[in-house]
């Protein structure tokens, strides 16, 4: 599998991280739901089988944290962005 | 107290040269450059770029792409991150960054922390693409092209130079794995002997 | 500690399944031989889905089989369907490496997979059927001293719970297994921890005989019949729909592995699991090169060999969410590179096959069997790459559940719940994070 | 050449196979079979051989299963025959044969269940070694392998006349391309087949293609390799066998693992032959008609000399012809059709070959090779033909293993008979006889097509080319896949014997589908992979059940396409290459102190540096404490992961990721840190110390540093992306030295002159500094893992070495010892300080007595999930110190704790040993446990319970701070 960094380019999977379903955003501070709500980014992670946005860490390339867009029954790649724009 | 043998060690110290000779291959260890990291801070990209122009005339690139300028080149590491390296030898160079982008950028010396390799020759790319999972080839990795990547399970950077000329950064404490590596990779192009059977 | 023997008496005792005259033996084998084997019958019935049953299990794996097995046998209830998408066994209990083991460490674990130890011990006789177990031992390399410790630590556990364990030094494990790379090692094996009764069991087989056993029981095992949604009444499960239409149940039950987040979302539940392709390989057959099962703590790579002689082996997860049931190259590379810095002696013996499989990975390693928020559901998932050797307990525990309306004692820790209220039973400490587990 | 098989030297050729070789000295038996050890013979020309396979090599290069079909012949090859006992000859294992009744299809799963101790001691073991093919070598492999990556335009798969012609279109255009074939010689059936193109013959027209591509520089051709699998992202695996045909090269390796990136593929890998199942259809001397073509036609081989084609459609005669005008005796051909085309019966006539139509071979015989066989003819009669050849066409199979490995199944297509590609996957066409175009012409103009478009598609201009002329041979075929009036044994899949009696076996007792039938049956798990059984297997099954055969379906295809050694996928990554090694700047120096190392992570770590005359690792480790806590130590810890962590936020940017405050640490002070997971639980602890208000350097346990950085980039990048920070990875810059011991100061005052003021007013506990001395930037803290008045200083690595040594030379006359990992976990242990064997990734802040730490006033990563009821339990484990009641029992960590006097049992576990020293201050051994309740429970006695590896050992829970609890040694 090839994953398209949008800094270093194409790069195959061995040099990523995975961690899993970027949907998840952790609420951060104190909602008054927060404790149900982290609990639930850190436990009830989307697990679709097609298309799904997960977070990966190109941690042997540029060490930026990516967005995925990854078909999890053919292992397509739609796109990948990095998740904190580039410093202006 | 008394004087002290402070002679400063390459990460490459006892590595170099490979067992060769080879074909069309040079390995050169580039030690005393000086090396940094810098990270360009929140909006301040511009400033960066304006600073690395006056102060050294480099024009920023960003990318995965060498800057080169006279004094110093900057290796596109990262969105926001880069490698810097002195031309030659130059044991400031942290030092200098700091004081002239201070506030634009942060700069982490590691003039000790990666070692530096030059990989010279018309076999350079060829033993090269066998440890390196990106491609080589001229036209997607022409000069002034550069990238992070995994080597026989070390990272490292790399960024070419000339047709036939590469510069590879490993982390210091990698040093005598990463030689190893290149010595496997090179070994075919070895001037040796006639082949023996088997047994 | 009163308990223990009556549930497990409870598990052997039970009905027993009548073969139609067809019981396997020696003797049946003999004679069908001098007849053209013209007598066989087939070993399950391929049953059409009636309009409703007393319990539905979804999942013609090992699981579910073994469940259906347990609520005809332990607890009488005979009108029951298991309903497989495709055919019995198409999922992990069809590509697993076969290895099963009692060598846990935490009390949430360790009773439950030692009850599925004893089952395995007395299989092939309830069942009629060899399913080939056999405890040729299961070794656990380490390296370390730290590795030693935690080692001891869980030998130990075992050994309190009445579970065989040895602790091998390095001495040990090159007397049991010269072959081991100890000199020229990256990462010098110390030694090992041994539960001689550890081994393997032949997959299919496991999921032919429980088929054969719960058919003979009255089972329906219904294939090609993928459930595609659920009944629902107000807060109550009634039945499900499937590819061959709608099938009413007092009691559904989920044991689908891989598939459990999809199966469990047609009943709007989210599940603290991830599907993860596992791979394993194996080599060409060759005469016996190892005996029992070795793991290689430092590289990613475990290996037994089979009876037919293959060497079958594994290692890590592929380590992304996938339901793509094959793997990649670069975890190939590490499976085998494991294998030659352990074994370099079977570096000319080629891999024949390689192939994923969709395993259910729980957030903290830990499988789950219990009741859903939904009346009339029940779940069994969560298995991780380890669910096969609990497959009899599973099953067991599984029926208990559905057929008595409450957790079997030795199955009472895979709470759904317990990831909220912070009871993970996390054998590895690498937290809600399934790739790393 | 000279090579020996089985014992006996023979003579062969360069370019010959060993299977061409043997054959032409007249050598018909090659091995046995599987179950029943039938002798057998050679079957195929190719890699879907599966009879012919032998053992290659001997001791450590000793191979097994090794197909004779493919081995090219070389200088000094030795091989022998397996699966036999005594000898290939005379094989006991042959009873098995007789016993074939009794060991039919999955009979094991119906016997050998009582009594049930002898499964492991009688039968299975009975099973094991009757079971098995050859025998792995009993030593490490000797040879390299190498691993190489490679980026094209164009990978073309097969290097027959559609992959030269792909090559070809794609090449002159421009691409980049890489045309792999497994054999060692490009052309493909142009090799074995007598043809024609632009008038000459076929195997010239391969010479010169492949002569035009390697003068092209954009085109690499890689012969002797194999594209065996096909993996996401257009990443394809292929194995380039180096040195097999040379044996021993100093420098190359013997084999090469290819990972190749591809943006366009063209699956060129042709078709195999298929044969039919008929009575004795295994004995030596029955081989595929091409196979048979192949020997006469590219080796120069009479593969025999009375011979027989049985075929069902056009391809086959040309065998018969071919024989015929080889000048070997004139062959008969058996047709199972009535009526073949015109033009056949007439050049079958020309050349005096005999042509029995509409009849059926149905058996065979002959005891170690084939002597006659019996043909049943279309009138109900039947004939006996003496034969030591009998060449079989059974129709032709498109090669498509690799078009489904990623998922997608073949489509049947009526008109060939056959499975052709279904969706390929990305990037992939196919083209020639593995798509379906049976016939010279259809595969050059299929494969140039192919090039074309795949050159094009990668923005390549197509120069047009004068497409290579050549007819559109005979190719009409009828499907045979079964002879129903055979009695005999026929065989499906060769090698596991599995015959079509098995097929109907598993269909009677449910074994429908397709995968039951191979699970059940063995069929195509062979060393084929049923290369040549599945599809008649199918066609059985289809027939028995009444469905069509893509109604049945097909078994999934998985890499790798024919089998590859271990060694080629663990390349040059084993023994101490395994893994990369990583060294400190001092390695060297404490190797010659005679330090042992210790693995953490990849990093090699003094253990502890053992001097003369000690004889065990306890006294000098006892020695190394001895040394820190009355005089000073210096220890290596280069390895903690350190990260500067910089820019205006950085202070905020701390305070959330640890547990306690960081944006009140004043420049140049240190703090000790605790971070936790998002459940929680605890993650990594170390000091961070500000050297400017926006400049903190972060260190890490060894472990976890590249996972700490991750974490920190996730926080920084994916949580906070608005706060403005920076992190960089300075493990490696900084060599780092903890100097510890009541003299450490005056070590250090004696080493660094004036250039840093250290009384504990000016320097106190926690104080950290940067300043230069002797021409470097040096930075000190002042930490303590130990206890003892401590300082960590960090140099540029390159100076590492040198510093060390200039501690030694100025500590020499306060008593300097250097010390290890070991002596620095006896100081831990001694102090209670949690290390790795504490941070187990279960354990709270609260349970390591750290829960304190924790600020309120702020959010951090892990708090809420902290606070789970399961989090927060009193009942949970706690860190405690234990000693033993006897000061001179051995404590051992990872023993249990229980309650004297109760019986060992989950339910009465207590907890259990983390960590365990002698003390050589407190001349006893001591422990670190997690006890449930542990810091209520001062005092209480356990016992430690130990059945792995010792007797129970009374205990005494106490505090875990054992030396110096008041700190009076550390703030001295
Ligand atoms: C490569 C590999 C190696 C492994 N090695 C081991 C090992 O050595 N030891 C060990 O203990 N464990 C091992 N495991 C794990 C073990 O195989 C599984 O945990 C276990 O098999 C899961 O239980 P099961 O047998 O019921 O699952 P499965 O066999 O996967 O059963 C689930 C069934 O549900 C069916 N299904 C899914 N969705 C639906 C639907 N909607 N409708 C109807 N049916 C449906 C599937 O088709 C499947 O047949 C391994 C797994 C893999 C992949
Ligand atoms: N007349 C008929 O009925 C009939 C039927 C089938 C084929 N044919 C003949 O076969 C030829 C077809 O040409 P073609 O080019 O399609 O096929 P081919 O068989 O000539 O060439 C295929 C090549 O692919 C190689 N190969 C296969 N799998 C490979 C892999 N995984 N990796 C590397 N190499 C691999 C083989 O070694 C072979 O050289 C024509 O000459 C045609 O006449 C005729
Ligand atoms: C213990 C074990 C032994 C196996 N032995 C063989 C074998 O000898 N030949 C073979 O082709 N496959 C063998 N396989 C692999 C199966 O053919 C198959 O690949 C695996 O069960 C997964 O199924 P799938 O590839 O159809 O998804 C074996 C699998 C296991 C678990
Ligand atoms: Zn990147």
């Amino acid at each position: 599998m090839r994953i398209p960094c949008p800094f270093c380019g194409d790069r195959d999977v061995s040099e990523f991280a995975y961690l899993g379903d970027a949907g998840v955003v952790r609420p951060f501070p104190d909602a008054a739901d927060a404790g149900e709500r982290v609990f639930e980014s850190v436990y009830l992670r989307d697990n679709p089988r097609g298309r799904h946005a997960e977070l990966w860490y190109h941690a042997s390339g540029c060490r930026g944290w990516l967005r995925v867009d990854r078909d999890t029954a053919t292992h397509e790649v739609a796109s990948a962005v990095l998740t904190r724009a580039p410093s202006l | 107290m008394p004087e002290l043998d402070t002679t400063p060690r390459s990460a490459f110290d006892g590595l170099l040269p490979l067992a060769g000779p080879h074909d069309g291959l040079e390995v050169i260890d580039r030690d005393g450059c000086g090396l940094a990291t810098l990270v360009v801070r929140r909006d301040a990209r511009k400033a960066l770029r304006a600073a690395l122009i006056s102060q050294y005339g480099v024009e920023l690139r960003d990318g995965p792409v060498v800057s080169r300028g006279a004094r110093i080149s900057l290796i596109g590491t990262g969105a926001d991150s880069w490698l810097a390296v002195s031309a030659g030898p130059n044991a400031g160079l942290y030092a200098d960054l700091a004081a002239r982008l201070a506030g634009c950028a942060s700069l982490s010396d590691q003039s000790d922390g990666y070692g530096l390799l030059g990989v010279r020759g018309a076999n350079a790319a060829t033993v090269l693409q066998r440890l390196l999972p990106i491609d080589l080839h001229p036209d997607a990795f022409p000069v002034g092209a550069a990238a992070a990547t995994l080597a026989a399970h070390i990272p490292l950077l790399l960024w070419r130079s000339g047709e036939a000329e590469f510069e590879v950064a490993v982390f210091r404490s990698y040093a005598g794995s990463f030689i190893h590596a290149l010595d496997g990779a090179a070994r075919p192009f070895r001037r040796s002997a006639a082949p023996t059977a088997r047994g | 500690m009163g308990w223990r023997p009556r549930i497990l008496a409870k598990i052997s005792e039970g009905r027993q399944p009548i073969f139609n005259g067809m019981r396997y033996s020696a003797f049946s084998l003999a004679r069908e031989a001098l007849r053209g084997h013209r007598g066989w019958t087939p070993a399950w019935r391929d049953a059409q889905p009636k309009a409703r049953y007393d319990v539905v299990v979804i999942g013609g794996g090992g699981h579910g089989l073994a469940t259906a097995y347990y609520l005809a046998k332990t607890y009488g209830l005979t009108d029951v369907a298991v309903l497989e998408k495709d055919w019995i066994g198409s999922g992990n209990a069809g590509r697993n490496t076969t290895i099963i083991r009692s060598n846990y460490l935490l009390p949430g674990n360790l009773p439950f997979y030692e009850l599925s130890m004893k089952l395995w011990e007395g299989l092939e006789r309830d069942l009629n059927y060899n399913a080939m177990i056999s405890q040729r031992g299961v070794l656990n390399l380490y390296h370390s001293d730290a590795q030693r410790d935690a080692f001891a630590r869980r030998g130990n556990a075992m050994r309190m719970h009445g579970v065989d364990a040895e602790l091998l030094d390095a001495a040990a494990v090159r007397r049991m297994l010269p072959f081991l790379d100890f000199d020229a090692a990256r990462f010098p094996i110390q030694g090992g921890l041994l539960q001689p009764r550890g081994g393997t069991a032949r997959h299919d087989a496991v999921v032919w005989g429980y088929a054969r056993a719960a058919s003979a029981l009255g089972v329906d095992i219904v294939q090609n019949c993928e459930v595609v949604g659920m009944i629902r009444v107000g807060g109550r499960i009634v039945g499900v729909e499937t590819t061959r239409g709608p099938i009413r149940a007092s009691k559904v039950a989920i044991s689908v592995a891989g598939n459990s987040s999809r199966v469990g979302g047609m009943a709007g539940l989210r599940l603290p699991i991830e599907s993860h392709v596992l791979q394993a390989f194996v080599t060409e057959a060759v005469k016996p090169v190892i005996p029992g099962v070795v793991t290689f703590g430092a590289g990613h790579f475990y290996i037994s060999q089979s009876d037919k002689g293959g060497l079958v082996f594994g290692g890590d997860l592929d380590g992304y969410n996938s339901y793509a049931q094959r793997g990649n190259l670069p975890t190939v590379e590490d499976v085998c590179e494991g294998a030659m810095a352990l074994m370099p002696r079977i570096g000319r013996v080629r891999i024949l096959r390689s192939w994923g499989g969709v395993v259910d990975m729980s957030m903290d390693g830990s499988p789950i069997i219990d009741r859903t928020p939904l009346d009339g559901l029940y779940l069994n998932a969560g298995w991780c790459y380890g669910g096969f050797k609990a497959t009899p307990a599973a099953g067991a525990c599984l029926a208990h559940l559905v057929a008595c309306d409450e957790p079997h004692p030795l199955a009472r820790a895979y709470r759904l719940d317990r990831f909220a209220t912070g009871h993970t039973i996390d054998e590895k400490g690498m937290g809600p994070q399934p790739n790393l587990h | 050449m000279t090579f020996r098989f089985d014992g006996r030297t023979y003579n062969g050729f360069a370019g010959d196979t060993l299977a061409s070789a043997l054959l032409a000295n007249g050598v018909r038996l090659f091995g046995r079979s599987f179950k029943y050890h039938r002798p057998r013979g050679v079957l195929t020309a190719g890699s879907e051989e599966p009879n012919a396979l032998v053992e290659l090599g001997d001791g450590a290069w000793r191979e097994p299963n090794t197909r004779a079909t493919v081995t090219e012949l070389f200088e000094g090859l030795s091989a022998r025959s397996q699966n036999r006992w005594p000898t290939l000859g005379v094989d006991l294992g042959a009873v098995n044969g007789l016993l074939a009744p009794f060991i039919a299809a999955g009979f094991y799963y119906k016997t050998f269940m009582w009594p049930a101790a002898f499964w492991e001691k009688v039968y299975e073991p009975l099973i094991r070694h009757a079971a098995g093919l050859g025998r792995a070598s009993e030593h490490a492999d000797p040879d390299d392998y190498e691993k190489a990556h490679a980026f094209c335009d164009v990978l073309v798969v097969g290097g027959g006349p559609a992959g030269l012609a792909a090559a070809l279109a794609a090449g002159r255009s421009g691409a980049r391309v890489l045309l792999c074939d497994e054999d060692f010689r490009f052309g493909g059936r142009l090799n074995g087949d007598r043809c024609q193109i632009d008038d000459g013959p076929g195997g010239l027209w391969a010479e010169q293609a492949e002569a035009e591509l390697r003068a092209l520089p954009n085109v690499q051709l890689l012969g002797r390799t194999t594209v065996f699998g096909v993996y996401d992202g257009q990443t394809y695996g292929a194995l380039e066998r180096v040195t097999d045909h040379l044996g021993a090269v100093p420098g190359l390796p013997r084999q090469r693992l290819w990972k190749i990136v591809a943006r366009r593929t063209v699956l060129a890998a042709g078709a195999i032959e298929r044969s039919i199942a008929f009575g004795g259809n295994d004995r030596p001397g029955v081989m595929m008609a091409s196979a048979v073509r192949t020997y006469v036609n590219r080796f120069g081989v009479a593969p025999g000399r009375t011979g027989v084609v049985f075929t069902c459609n056009d391809n086959g005669w040309s065998t018969a012809f071919d024989l015929a005008e080889a000048g070997l005796a004139s062959p008969t051909i058996v047709d199972a059709r009535t009526a073949p085309a015109r033009h056949l019966l007439e050049r079958a006539a020309a050349l005096g070959v005999r042509v029995i139509l509409g009849a059926q071979v149905v058996d065979t015989a002959g005891a170690k090779a084939l002597r006659s066989v019996t043909v049943a003819l279309g009138d109900g009669h039947a004939t006996t033909l003496p034969a030591d050849l009998l060449a079989v066409a059974g129709g032709w199979n498109p090669t498509l293993a690799l078009s489904n490995h990623l998922g997608a199944r073949p489509v049947w297509r009526s008109d060939l008979e056959a499975f052709a590609p279904g969706p390929l996957p990305p990037g992939m066409t196919a083209a020639g006889a593995a798509n379906g175009a049976f016939t010279l012409a259809a595969a050059l103009r299929g494969g140039a097509a192919a090039g074309a478009e795949a050159a094009c598609a990668c923005g390549h201009k197509v120069v047009a080319h004068d497409a290579p002329r050549a007819d559109d041979e005979p190719s009409a075929s009828s499907a045979l896949w079964h002879v129903a009036a055979s009695r005999a044994k026929a065989f499906i899949d060769f090698q596991h014997d599995v015959t079509v009696d098995d097929i109907v076996l598993a269909e009677r007792e449910g074994y429908r589908s397709v995968e039951h039938l191979k699970r059940y049956t063995t069929l195509g798990m062979a060393t084929d992979q049923g290369k040549m059984a599945n599809v008649a297997g199918l066609a059985i099954m289809a027939a028995l059940t009444d469905r069509s055969i893509p109604e049945v379906g097909v078994t999934t295809a998985r890499p790798p396409y024919t089998p590859v050694a271990i060694g080629a996928f663990g390349g040059p990554h084993r023994g101490p290459a395994f893994r990369p090694t990583r060294l400190t700047a001092s390695h060297d120096w404490a190797r010659a102190q005679g330090a042992v190392f210790v693995e953490t992570g990849l990093w090699l770590r003094p253990q502890w540096y053992a001097r003369p005359g000690e004889t065990d690792w306890l006294q000098s480790v006892c020695r190394e404490v001895t040394a820190v806590r009355s005089a000073v130590g210096v220890c290596d810890v280069s390895t903690l992961g350190k990260i500067d962590v910089q820019g205006p936020d950085a202070a905020a940017f701390l305070d959330r990721v640890y547990i306690n405050t960081f944006s009140a640490l004043p420049v140049g002070k240190a703090r000790y840190g605790v971070m936790l997971r998002d459940d929680g639980i605890v993650f990594d602890d170390g000091t961070t110390a500000r050297l400017g208000p926006e400049h903190f350097v972060m260190t890490t346990t060894t472990a976890n540093a590249a996972r700490v950085m991750q974490h920190l980039e996730h926080a920084r990048q994916v949580s906070w992306p608005d706060l403005d920070v920076q992190l960089a990875s300075i493990t490696e810059q900084w060599a780092q030295y903890a100097v510890a011991g009541p003299r450490a100061r005056q070590l250090l005052e004696a080493m660094l002159d004036d250039a840093i003021a250290l009384s504990d007013e000016a320097f106190p506990y926690l104080a950290c500094g940067e300043f230069a001395w002797r021409g470097m930037t040096v930075r000190l803290f002042r930490v303590s893992f130990s206890g003892e008045l401590a300082y960590e200083l960090a140099v540029p690595a390159r100076h590492g070495r040198a510093v060390l040594q200039a501690l030694m030379q100025a500590g020499a006359p306060m008593g300097v010892t250097p010390y290890g990992t070991e002596a620095l976990a006896v100081l831990r242990i001694e102090k209670g300080h949690v290390a790795g064997p504490e941070l187990n990734g279960t354990t709270t802040a609260a349970d390591l007595g750290l829960g304190r730490m924790m600020a309120r006033k702020k959010d951090f990563i892990g708090r809420t999930l902290a606070g789970r009821p399961g989090l927060v339990d009193p009942a949970r484990p706690a860190l405690v110190g234990l000693t033993a009641v006897n000061p001179a029992a051995r404590l051992r960590s990872g023993a249990h704790l229980l309650k004297t006097g109760e019986k060992p049992s989950l339910e009465a576990d207590q907890g259990y040993l983390t960590s365990v020293a002698y003390s050589p201050t407190l001349e006893r051994w001591l422990a670190l446990a997690l006890v449930a309740g542990g810091r209520e429970r001062m005092g209480e006695r356990l016992t430690a319970h130990d059945p792995l590896r010792g007797p129970d050992i009374e205990v005494e829970i106490c505090s875990p701070v054992f030396v110096d609890p008041e700190g009076a040694r550390l703030h001295a």
